[in-house]
């Protein structure tokens, strides 16, 4: 299991890689769709069946506008211009990217490894969850009974960036212009 | 259990809902319904302080309580602290709201406008209520998203570059609280604020304490604009329509920042010396860099931003002082007056801040301008508006009949008490650069010569005095908060609620 | 915004029927198999919008689409929050209680409220996605006039 | 361990990128990086060795079940995920259509 997820997880960083250096904007956008579906793969092989169709539609959603917004436009990324600047800028980053990393692995060093986690808090969204919400989907039973109060909160957000972007896309600021 | 807690929530969503659907069939619906909400909001924040009493109270989101009243689904809480803030949050949205009612009127798209405000109070009250981490993640991207939209809500080339800057680091900041709130699940395999804490209190490694809390203090002080994090919040809030400044300024980045990572670092985490230290020293690093960075600036709302970061610098330091007195042990009357005097500080530049806010809207109302070299000679013509902003100049400059005065003189006193004599001495002299630069505002504003022919420039109508007077009444009437008897009853509550930090947890488990 | 070719039209006429439907059949069986709300109102939205991409629409047809979307998704959600206050004062007299009878596990009509939700979040989702399309596509046909 | 240190890996390369990209729509997509490998951190937490997806099959007794409650908060993290983007790709296309370009280098009215 292991080691499946981290050949897939090593395709992703590839593609992210590749999405942050690509020329062309439409192909970092589709590189970002490479990353998204090994997500979705990953889901599959961690037994999260709901996450990986929601997160398959999503992606495909996100594609689909983020592809509408960039295809007539001029694409082509302009040059960064590569001087001392920018080479100290980016060493000064990866040195701080290895001290967050050996930061990252002794925070973790003592915690559950994979596949070897308790239920705490979740333990009664499973035990007895058949009586308490009557859901046989137990993440449907999490969502929208345990943690009802979050998905209302998921929906607002989701109504708020349509409102948001209907807002911001509409044609006058004010009346005057 | 009190059936009056959710509809904090629930009421500002229904409104904000309805506005988007009859606000194009029936005209000035929106107009109507949205001061309606926020009052009767506000109605039920001061219902609920005055009932609460020093209590907390606890409601089990769907009646899910496991065995012995553990936590199964999301716990909102209820105690003198979040009281305070709702109350805040509630009045500033009227105010501003209220003031919204002629300033907004050039701008199309007003339902939608209504709409988002009071998505953002809804955001901001959840986020307060919320006493489960991932809940307080997922309402405050409620309250954040909908800042996002109004930020950018004159479509204009500035608003939309301060939007996307402040969409950037606040998306960054997000991504950064939610994988604290990961580590912490991974930990103590519950998410219930409260019950984390109990986790903690056992065997825990010190390397991932620490890298929980350097996640948890960047992402939420992004929120909050502590320097270093702060590049976003001059292009935000001096872009954003006026009121949404107020909005901004005033509230959102203490409910959402400074407010949480309260929450977080007294009740939740166990308090270490180091977190004391870090969260004084960047407290004090904002309160001086904010006020040496305002001097410079032309622009009065980015003036007004940046003195922002230095009055948030002031309530960071107080509460990391409380924390480190707390630990020392041996003066708690210092570390009382300490935090009592970061919550007085924090409603009291709600207040001012605000009140600033809508004056310089006021004057770009008027004027189409908010450089200060392009006005002057303005308190003839605008009496009001010169006046409250007076008033709220002197407040913020720690002027004494007002109230900015004394919270500044009761953290100056906890830092002394404390001895914390370079902290003292840092904020008194913060406060002389705050009045000099309050100073260079109004005389530019009001009382130089005219740059241009100011006789036709007559007073703002009337919505928009009658919200500057409230708040420059206030500014007047929170001095009050310094008696000892009625500082007792208000902040008391709230000063108990962090000062013995153990009890958030132990009262709220066993409901 | 043009249309497609004939040939995109009439199949994409044909698939998304099809999508369509395994939209609704996730958000309704959201409580037995994966799926729900979300991905089931996503799914509704990507049907609608292959249709609008294969068949193309004028800026005020487009118009009168987002008003009806955004009507339909605030209507979906105030019904979410409504049925929430209602178990206040139904059943456990709380908020977000889930005050119907419980069925049968594992048959359609089960778990109370949960599929009441799961269709009302299914409008909301598909409704929001819709209209957050149409607002850029409507952007796009507007400013480059 | 090894899966956890490659996700970070992959959030570190989000963070890269949106300090050093340039480019609004590659600076959306690193932050939306950075959300994919904190999603996966997350359901990799709840994952159990043996554990079946979290379907309750009600013919048979008791089994072992993956934790459902990082996925549900996964699940409501994406959908916050396609909001924050659809918001910042509504700004990105109207600072398009006002400056001809996607590179922030050239849209600067804003000083520090």
């Amino acid at each position: 299991m292991e080691l499946q997820i981290s050949i897939i997880l090593g395709f992703m960083i590839i593609g992210a890689i590749y999405a942050l250096h690509a020329k062309d904007l439409l192909s970092a956008v589709i590189a970002m769709g490479i990353v998204g579906y090994g997500l979705v793969i990953c889901f599959l092989l961690l037994k999260a069946p709901d996450l990986a169709i929601v997160q398959i539609v999503v992606e495909t959603i996100t594609l689909v506008i983020m592809v509408a917004v960039v295809l007539d436009s001029t694409r082509e990324e302009e040059k960064v211009p590569f001087d001392r600047t920018s080479l100290v800028n980016t060493l000064v980053a990866f040195v701080v990217f290895a001290g967050l990393f050996y930061f990252f692995l002794h925070a973790i060093e003592d915690l559950n490894p994979l596949g070897k986690h308790t239920l705490g808090m979740a333990e009664s969204y499973v035990i007895g969850a058949l009586e308490h919400t009557g859901s046989v989907n137990l993440v449907t039973g999490v969502l929208f009974d345990f943690r009802a109060y979050d998905t209302l909160g998921e929906a607002v957000i989701l109504y708020t960036a349509a409102l948001g972007a209907l807002t911001l896309l509409r044609m006058k600021g004010k009346k005057t212009d | 259990m009190d059936a009056l807690i959710p509809l904090f929530v629930a009421f500002p969503l229904i409104s904000a809902f309805l506005m988007v659907i009859f606000g194009k069939l029936v005209k000035g619906f929106h107009r109507f319904l949205a001061p309606i909400t926020l009052l009767a909001l506000l109605l039920l924040a001061v219902y609920e302080f005055t009932s609460l009493g020093g209590t907390s109270q606890a409601y089990a989101m769907g009646g899910w309580t496991g065995k012995e009243g553990s936590p199964l689904g999301i716990f909102l809480v209820l105690d003198g602290f979040s009281v305070i803030m709702l109350c805040i949050i509630n009045l500033i949205g009227l105010v501003a709201l209220f003031y919204s009612l002629s300033y907004m009127a050039k701008y199309t798209a007003e339902a939608n406008y209504y709409s988002l405000f009071c998505l953002i109070v809804a955001g901001m009250n959840g986020v307060v209520l919320s006493g489960d981490l991932f809940n307080l993640f997922v309402f405050l991207e409620v309250s954040v998203i909908s800042s996002y939209a109004l930020v950018a809500f004159g479509v204009g080339k500035t608003e939309l570059e301060a939007s996307f800057k402040y969409q950037v680091l606040g998306g960054l900041a997000s991504m950064l609280i939610l994988l604290a709130i990961g580590l912490i699940y991974w930990q103590c395999k519950t998410v219930n604020m409260a019950e984390v804490r109990a986790a903690f209190d056992g065997s825990y490694s010190k390397a991932f304490y620490v890298f929980v809390q350097v996640l948890l203090i960047s992402g939420f002080g992004l929120k909050a604009a502590i320097i270093p994090f702060h590049a976003w919040l001059p292009d935000a809030h001096s872009s954003a329509p006026s009121p949404i400044s107020a909005m901004l300024s005033g509230v959102l980045i203490k409910a959402v920042g400074i407010y949480v990572l309260i929450r977080l670092f007294f009740n939740m985490f166990v308090f270490t010396h180091e977190i004391g230290v870090v969260i004084a020293a960047l407290g004090a690093i904002s309160m001086v860099l904010g006020s040496l960075l305002a001097i410079n600036q032309w622009d009065v709302k980015r003036l007004l931003a940046y003195s922002s970061i230095s009055q948030i610098g002031y309530i960071v330091m107080a509460f990391g002082m409380g924390i480190i007195l707390l630990l020392r042990g041996n003066n708690e009357a210092a570390a009382v007056l300490a935090i009592g005097g970061g919550i007085y500080h924090m409603i009291n530049h709600a207040v001012f801040k605000g009140l600033l806010f809508l004056n310089a809207g006021s004057l770009e109302f008027r004027l189409n301008t908010r450089n200060l070299k392009e006005m002057g000679g303005l308190s003839k013509s605008m009496p009001l508006t010169s006046t409250t902003s007076f008033m709220a100049s002197m407040s913020i400059s720690g002027i004494p009949p007002f109230n900015g005065f004394f919270s500044k003189l009761v953290i100056i006193i906890a830092a002394i008490n404390g001895r914390f004599y370079l902290l003292a001495a840092l904020a008194v002299l913060v406060s002389i650069i705050t009045l000099g630069y309050f100073l260079k505002f109004q005389r530019f504003a009001f009382f130089n010569k005219a740059e241009k022919a100011v006789e036709k420039i007559r007073e703002v109508p009337f919505p928009m005095a009658t919200s500057m007077v409230f708040l420059a009444i206030l500014c007047v009437a929170l001095s009050l908060l310094a008696i000892p008897s009625v500082s007792e009853t208000v902040l008391r509550p709230a000063i108990d609620v962090l000062i013995q930090p153990e009890l958030y947890s132990t009262t709220l488990i066993g409901i | 915004m043009e249309g497609m070719s004939t040939i995109v039209k009439k199949v994409s006429q044909l698939v998304a029927g099809l999508i369509f439907m395994y939209g609704i059949y996730i958000i309704l069986h959201g409580h037995l198999t994966p799926g729900g709300g979300f991905a089931g109102g996503a799914i509704v939205a990507g049907a609608f919008i292959l249709l609008i991409l294969a068949f193309g629409s004028s800026a005020l047809n487009l118009k009168k689409e987002v008003a009806g979307s955004s009507n339909t998704e605030s209507v979906a959600i105030l019904l979410v929050v409504i049925l929430a206050l209602m178990s206040l004062f139904l059943g456990a007299k709380v908020f977000f209680g889930n005050f119907l009878p419980k069925g049968e596990a594992g048959t359609l009509l089960s778990a109370g409220v949960i599929p009441l939700y799961n269709i009302f979040i299914g409008i909301e989702v598909a409704g929001a996605i819709l209209t957050i399309f149409l607002a850029l596509v409507i952007f796009k046909e507007e400013s480059s006039k | 361990m090894i899966v956890y240190l490659l996700c970070f890996v992959l959030f570190l390369v989000g963070l890269y990128g949106v300090i050093t990209r340039r480019n609004l729509i590659k600076i959306a997509i690193s932050l939306s990086i950075m959300e994919f490998s904190i999603f996966l951190i997350l359901v990799l937490i709840g994952y159990i060795d043996q554990g079946l997806a979290p379907i309750v099959n009600t013919n048979s007794g008791p089994e072992i079940y993956v934790d459902p409650l990082p996925q549900a908060m996964v699940l409501t993290a994406i959908v916050i995920g396609l909001a924050t983007t659809a918001m910042l790709m509504a700004i990105a296309i109207r600072l398009y259509r006002k400056y001809k370009t996607f590179d922030i280098r050239e849209i600067k009215n804003l000083r520090g």
